[in-house]
């Protein structure tokens, strides 16, 4: 069964590339995008077969390449990020039908192609189980990616930005191409690499577990590599933009735990701070600068990143917990963070979505000329508000649980017999609780300013809905966004199928307690819980306890129950509140006079100010006031306010590193003289120090 | 002093209407108002757009400080302007005058040199139809029926656009606060513009003023702003007994300047009680607070009025104090003086009070001197004006009253201006005690309530009231009636600079405290 | 500091009023409302001085079975003082009663009224 | 202690004592009516604890000074549940000041609106109750009997805060009222 998918996902995807090409739209692109969607459905459904117990198909390509044959399987890993990418395809596929409904016929059909390009190249990468392959897939995907952002070619910043991602892209590749040089010294599949790994001694094992960490999060996003994230994301089409932030940056996390963890499994102490250190870090800046952006598919963006630093601070976290041999923390730390991962996926996917809804209903994404939206655009508006729930961690939403799992671990580190790595932890735990709270504030400013209030622009005014196929498509995602979120106990064991054998055992026993297990003082409820759904959930019952030995225990099914009782409740009260006095309606108080005018909103500016001016030196803001002459408009002129805060590190690392590279490349101008006999000197000098260093 | 060789004791005619009627020069008031303290008039052949000119040819240009600028409606269509000038160095006033056509035009004096006349001049469009050319922001200053009768839209927020929020207070704001409108616009903490708008509490006071019976008007006067009641009544009694000629007595004149410096020193306890409130400072609230209570009720047992109401009558005083009604005085005021003594150097090193006033709503010398701003608000920006020296009143010739200047500009030196000078008016109040003790006793004067007034005749009177020189100026036609009285209030005066101060380095929270620190009346700014 | 003032908040004591439990009394001299002895005065002709005098119009004319007798309104009332000064019979005064509010107008309003009849 | 007096003609025009407007006044009076049955339960519901919302509807300041006084230690307002609401929404009474300058009239109407019901209105000084010296203004829409229905009426000119005391206290029929 599981045999025959693989094969079938990878055709249908070929089929589309090519009704893409040869027919004519829209028939191309409805039978296309179809293909894609059910290509993406049969991938989650392997996915699923795969973690579920099924064995992973497998096959051997021989190419007669002097790599050696090309090997291609699903093992429990590559299946969990199959199901989310399946997923996501599919929502995005249908997504795209209505999105590209109106573009012009020749770039739709180059944007189906490419698009399934990139379906095929996220497939690939995932089943890709040999280097060679997965170098292949993953320059594939590198160049789709390009092609898919840059389609959109009416704006030259849009070049400039996918440019941009294509070059930090293949500076990672270039890392990675040397991290497998050394792994592959004994062949490039994943069990000779992992061999390889095993046998490697310092330095050269913390280089090549820092160059995979550079590789691939050259494509993550984690800082100082983020650079081009912000730029390149909001720039795609939304469906692509769905796919990059939701897809294809998780799959440098990926590259991470396949790799930097699977092929070096006995870590140096340091590796894992200093990874959660950078991760914290990222998140914290992505996080700040998420709440100064004002293009929505930007907060979007930056908060991508946002996500991407919890992500790999947990897994730094792991490796930790795995450095200093505490097997079962280190499961529990990958757990939390494939679980991040997943929740990420769906939350992130949704809202790119409704954000390209969005700029479809109103045509602008600026946060300021946006608001009331709800009315007019209502899935829209309800599909961003479940994401924005989601992705700014607020029970009992999927990212809710996976969050506080993160935080829940980073409690651990007490275990963690090293005072330097505690410390380092602790900081980083601190840092990232404060990210979580910022998070909450962009989210809740990003919903606040852009969808509830009146129209701030003639655009928003006259906002209409998605057409069908777009609101399906993120209609789609929406359930297992919230499956996830408030069935965790049916999600975990799976998630903990995928981690586990990376780096250490089976947890998902110690997260979710048996059936009358002892669960402490909540007993009652977990015995409840589990006998209520008993035999119609694979698990063991409701009830989340993070970490052994701990009494901190979390339900969010119990949580959606209770939350909605309070709701019904509230109702009753205010109706039987209601029925005691006669009601009476009274306009908004203003003051004694009426304003209902929408620049009376808190803008979403505004509403981040305050913490701009908080972090003025980090920001490195400025902020321009023009007032007009009311001279010149009666007294009635709009005023002109600009913010300026460049994205984190240009001022500071890339403006200072551009300039080096052209100073040096000025003087080293003078090597490239053009004659033929100092190249030749150039080769013997070269030769001299190769004989040298064999010699000694 | 426009010519140095005229006879002060007389000033050329006015045509007005057809031929030729001679203004009366205001009279020095013998033994009761220094001559120099009188205005002097030109009021003939002087067009508008010779005034700056002229002021700048004949006088020492830096040291003139604009007074006051309005429109009388001549009863055959035309309409008078008047500046008024004050010349602190001489101690005298200087008033041009000239004529216009009504629904006319006039060369703006904000052009020409007077910048402090903006609002004067939006004031004189809205109530006169006039249009001042050059002006830079030429919209009526909508007040009273203008404004009840204005669309809803005009107050509104304007479109700010973009990430502008329009942040509208008022008119009915929180507490127990006077009523107007504030339209800030924000773009979160910042406030990066505000406009004003005044005028909600116009009830035509000056017009009123006009109507009443004249020995009524002090009456009426104490009504512009109650808590300035002595000093608009005192300004009216001016006004009115230099139209007249009246002397007024020595020892009336103490007891205006005794009740003028208890007005100044309630106020002063009660601004910083409001000030200490807007930052927190409950303790501090209270302690001035009850400051505030004993002069009230001292005035109450005293005057019969917590506020001092009904004590300036045209002439002079409705009732003398005797000798234990001065004990009273001495003996309350006396420790008052010493808690507010004490109190002041507690807040000076309340950490928490002045870190909130420090540089906030700063006011330069530069912009003070620019909108001609009066009383505390312009001592604390080093702009040493005060009526009470530049042009003595009621007792001051003889007191000298210290001017407390400061530099700073902020809420903090507004804020120790008042301290300062809250001790001095006790100071000065236990002083005037010491001397009503041994000046004669009120003499029984006929009262000069029967007399009408005389025809086409201007009085003009002052007061330094706690928020700066109340201006009132009033105009006989020629059956003797009240044809013009024009008030110009210290609060008016500020009010124009507190809109061009509060944006920039401010942030909301500051907005009450700069509110506060200028310590304004809507009531007296309205009419 | 905090400590300073809190410290001369509590050397302060208590000022507060006791009022209404116990009863309060403004001074003398102070000026509350006017008070009108009705049965003092008939008017006669022109409206009397006292009535031209009332910037408020708190004072005024009214006819009650054949006589015409004055009327005082003390919700209009100013306390200023002007027509006790103008009245040349004594029938006005001023009081330094201070509990003048009152839950309708009609309580406020001193006219003539048959002996005997108080009721408001 | 004599007070200097006048015998003086007001100017013509102004007529003595003019009635007010005779449908305004019949209105208020028919509100009155539902109005002292909402002032009983505010009474009942609000026992000891009595918001109020201020209103300066062109008031000469003093009275707000007055107001303003009923805080400090001597009067103490709160020591009597009684507070100063920032926001009508959750007053339960409604202070006026000033004879109702035309552009106060809507700003009242719709802070008296926004009110939660039952509400009290009350009258503080002359100027709120008659219109004061500007009875018969033009510029005035007052006074405040003639747009909302009054519950309490504070005369003086200011009121003292004493006064005050007993005007709110009697809105709250806790003092009785003046005889007269």
């Amino acid at each position: 069964m599981t045999g025959i998918l693989l094969p079938a996902i990878l055709g249908l995807d070929v089929v589309a590339i090519a009704i893409a090409l040869g027919v004519r739209p829209p028939l191309g692109r409805r039978v296309a995008l179809g293909l894609l969607a059910i290509g993406g459905i049969l991938a989650a459904t392997l996915g699923g077969f795969v973690l579920a117990g099924s064995g992973g198909p497998g096959f051997v390509l021989d190419t007669g390449l002097p790599t050696g044959a090309l090997h291609v399987s699903v093992d429990p890993l590559g299946a969990l990020f199959l199901i989310l990418a399946g997923l996501l395809t599919a929502a995005a596929a249908v997504y795209a039908d209505g999105y590209l409904a109106h573009t012009d016929a020749g770039v739709v059909r180059a944007h189906v192609a490419v698009f399934a390009l990139l379906v095929a190249a996220i497939v690939s990468v995932l089943v890709a189980a040999d280097g060679v392959a997965f170098l292949f897939a993953w320059e594939v995907l590198a160049w789709s990616a390009y092609l898919a952002v840059i389609l959109d070619i009416d704006d030259p910043r849009v070049g400039r930005a996918a440019f941009l991602m294509l070059a930090v892209s293949e500076l990672g590749t270039a890392a990675l191409l040397a991290a497998f040089v050394v792994l592959g010294a004994n062949g490039f599949t994943f069990p000779a690499m992992i061999a390889r790994g095993e046998a490697l001694d310092e330095p050269v094992r913390s280089l090549v577990f820092w160059a995979l960490v550079l590789g691939f999060g050259a494509k993550a996003g984690i800082m100082p590599l983020q650079l081009w994230l912000p730029e390149a994301h909001p720039a795609a089409p939304s469906h692509v933009s769905a796919l990059l932030s939701a897809i294809i940056v998780e799959l440098g996390l990926y590259g991470i735990v396949r790799f930097a963890f699977a092929a070096l499994p006995t870590p140096e102490i340091w590796w894992g701070p200093a990874l959660t250190a950078l991760g914290a870090v990222t998140a914290a800046v992505a996080i700040l600068w998420a709440l100064l952006q004002n293009d929505i598919k930007r907060v979007l963006a930056y908060s991508t990143i946002e996500n991407v630093g919890l992500i790999v601070a947990a897994l730094g976290l792991s490796e930790t917990f795995r450095a200093a041999g505490l097997a079962v923390l280190a499961a529990l730390a990958l757990v939390a963070a494939l679980y991040h991962v997943s929740t990420h996926a769906f939350g992130k996917g949704v809202l790119f979505l409704a954000a390209g809804s969005v700029d479809h209903g109103t045509g602008t994404r600026d946060l300021d000329r946006l608001g009331g939206l709800t009315r007019p655009m209502p899935v829209t508006s309800v599909a961003m508000l479940l994401g924005v729930l989601s992705v700014a961690a607020i029970a009992p939403f999927a990212g809710f649980l996976s969050e506080w799992m993160i935080l829940e671990t980073f409690l651990q580190s007490p275990a963690v017999p090293l005072l330097g790595s505690r410390l380092v932890l602790v900081a980083a735990g601190a840092v990232l609780a404060l990210t979580a709270a910022t998070a909450v504030l962009a989210f809740a400013r990003l919903f606040a300013t852009g969808f509830v209030g009146r129209p701030r622009s003639r655009g928003a005014h006259d906002a209409v809905e998605a057409p069908r196929s777009m609101r399906f498509g993120m209609a789609l995602l929406l359930g297992p966004l919230l499956a996830i979120g408030v069935l965790p106990a049916l999600a975990l064991p799976l998630v903990d199928r995928a981690a586990a054998g990376v780096v250490g055992p089976s947890v998902a026993m110690q997260l979710i307690p048996p059936l009358f297990g002892n669960a402490g003082p909540y007993a009652a409820l977990v015995a409840i819980g589990g006998a209520t759904f008993r035999g119609l959930l694979p698990g063991n019952g409701l009830v989340i306890i993070p970490a052994p030995g701990l009494s901190t225990i979390v339900s969010p099914t119990y949580l959606v129950l209770f939350e909605a009782g309070f709701v019904v409740l509230t109702a009753l009260g205010v109706r039987a509140i209601r029925r005691l006095g006669r009601d009476r309606r009274a306009p908004a108080w203003g003051g004694g006079m009426s304003w209902r005018h929408p620049a009376a909103q808190y803008t979403a500016t505004a509403y981040a100010n305050p913490l701009r001016l908080i972090f003025a030196a980090l920001f490195r803001s400025k902020a321009l006031l023009s007032v007009p002459d009311p001279a010149a408009s009666g007294g009635s002129g709009a005023l002109e306010y600009e913010q300026q805060a460049p994205p984190p590190l240009e001022r500071e690392l890339y403006a200072p590193l551009l300039r080096s590279v052209s100073w040096f490349a000025d003087k080293f101008k003078v090597l490239q003289s053009g004659d033929t006999n100092a190249y030749v000197g150039y080769i013997l000098l070269v030769v001299v120090l190769i004989v040298l260093l064999r010699v000694l | 002093m426009l010519h140095p060789d005229a006879d002060p004791a007389r000033v050329r005619g006015h045509s007005r209407g057809g031929g030729a009627t001679s203004f009366s020069r205001i009279e020095p008031l013998a033994g009761a108002i220094p001559v120099s303290a009188t205005a002097e008039l030109e009021l003939e052949g002087l067009a508008i757009a010779e005034w700056p000119d002229r002021v700048r040819r004949q006088t020492h240009r830096e040291s003139v400080m604009f007074a006051d600028l309005f429109g009388t409606a001549d009863p055959d269509g035309g309409v008078s302007l008047t500046l008024l000038l004050s010349l602190p160095d001489g101690g005298r006033w200087l008033a041009l005058r000239d004529r216009i056509e009504a629904e006319s035009t006039y060369p703006s004096l904000v052009a020409g040199g007077f910048p402090a006349a903006e609002w004067y001049e939006r004031e004189m469009l809205g109530s006169l139809g006039i249009h001042p050319v050059g002006h830079p922001h030429p919209e009526s200053l909508l007040r009273g029926a203008a404004l009840a009768s204005a669309d809803m839209a005009r107050f509104a927020p304007l479109p700010a656009g973009g990430h502008v929020v329009d942040f509208p207070l008022g008119p009915v704001r929180s507490g127990i606060v006077e009523s107007g409108h504030y339209g800030i616009r924000t773009v979160g903490e910042e406030i990066v513009d505000l406009r004003l708008q005044l005028g909600f509490k116009h009830r035509g006071v000056e017009q009123m003023l006009a109507a009443v019976a004249w020995p009524l008007a002090p009456r009426v006067a104490e009504r512009i702003s109650g808590t300035d009641g002595v000093a608009h009544s005192m300004a009216a009694a001016g006004a009115l007994e230099r139209l007249l000629g009246v002397d007024v007595p020595l020892r009336a004149r103490q007891l205006r300047s005794l009740f003028g410096e208890l007005e100044r020193l309630y106020n002063h306890a009660g601004y910083q009680a409001d000030l200490c409130g807007a930052t927190g400072l409950a303790v501090a609230q209270a302690q001035f607070d009850i400051l505030k209570e004993q002069i009230l009720r001292l005035a109450a047992r005293i005057a019969g009025h917590r506020y001092l109401f009904g004590t300036i009558v045209v002439g002079g005083v409705a009732d003398d104090l005797d000798d234990a009604a001065l004990n009273d005085v001495r003996d309350t005021v006396r420790p008052v003086r010493d808690a507010f003594e004490a109190l002041i150097d507690l807040v000076a090193t309340s950490s928490s009070h002045q870190d909130r006033l420090q540089t906030t709503g700063r006011l330069t010398l530069e912009e003070a001197t620019r909108y001609a701003v009066v009383g505390p608000v312009a001592r604390a920006s080093g702009l040493a004006v005060d009526a009470r020296r530049d042009h003595p009143y009621a007792a001051y010739d003889a007191l000298r009253p210290t001017l407390h200047v400061v530099d700073g500009g902020d809420a903090a030196a507004r804020s120790q201006v008042r301290l300062e000078e809250g001790l001095a008016s006790a100071d000065l109040v236990l002083d005037l005690v010491e001397e009503l003790r041994e000046s004669a006793p009120l003499p029984a004067l006929p009262s000069p309530a029967s007399r009408t007034l005389p025809g086409d005749t201007v009085g003009f009177g002052w007061a330094e009231g706690a928020r700066g020189t109340e201006l009132h100026w009033v105009e006989t036609d020629r059956a003797g009636a009240i044809g013009r009285y024009r008030v110009r209030s210290a609060s008016f005066a500020c009010w124009q600079a507190f809109a061009r101060c509060v944006p920039g380095d401010n942030i909301l929270t500051d907005f009450p405290i700069i509110e506060q620190s200028f310590g304004l009346s809507f009531a007296g700014s309205d009419r | 500091m905090q400590l300073t003032w809190l410290w001369r908040g509590l050397r302060t004591g208590v000022l507060t009023t006791r009022y209404p439990r116990r009863p309060e009394r403004m001074p003398d001299g102070w000026r509350g409302t006017a008070v009108l002895q009705r049965d003092q005065c008939v008017v006669e002709g022109a409206p009397p001085s006292c009535v031209t005098v009332c910037l408020p119009r708190a004072l005024s004319v009214e006819e009650t079975g054949g006589d015409r007798r004055l009327r005082l309104d003390h919700a209009a009332c100013i306390a200023c003082g002007l027509c006790v000064a103008a009245c040349p019979r004594g029938a006005l005064s001023i009081s330094n009663e201070f509990e003048l509010a009152a839950s309708s107008r009609a309580r406020l309003i001193s006219e003539h009224r048959p002996k005997g009849d108080r009721a408001a | 202690m004599s007070r200097t007096g006048f015998q003086l003609p007001l100017l013509p025009g102004r007529s003595p004592s003019e009635p007010p407007d005779t449908q305004d006044r019949t209105r208020a009076l028919e509100a009155k009516g539902a109005s002292e049955q909402v002032g009983a339960r505010v009474r009942r519901l609000f026992g000891g604890s009595f918001h109020l919302r201020h209103v300066d509807a062109g008031s000469c300041n003093a009275c707000e000074s007055e107001l303003k006084a009923l805080a400090n230690p001597y009067y103490d307002l709160h020591r009597l549940g009684i507070f100063i609401e920032p926001s009508p929404r959750h007053a339960d009474g409604l202070i006026v000041t000033g004879p109702i300058t035309l552009p106060m009239r809507e700003p009242l109407l719709r802070t008296y609106e926004a009110m939660p019901e039952p509400r009290l209105v009350i009258a503080v000084g002359t100027c709120a109750c008659t219109g004061g010296i500007f009875a018969g203004s033009e510029l005035v829409a007052g006074p405040l009997e003639r747009l909302l229905p009054v519950d309490v009426y504070i005369p003086g000119c200011p009121p003292s805060p004493l006064t005050l005391l007993h005007g709110l206290l009697l809105a709250l029929g806790r003092v009785e009222e003046a005889r007269r």
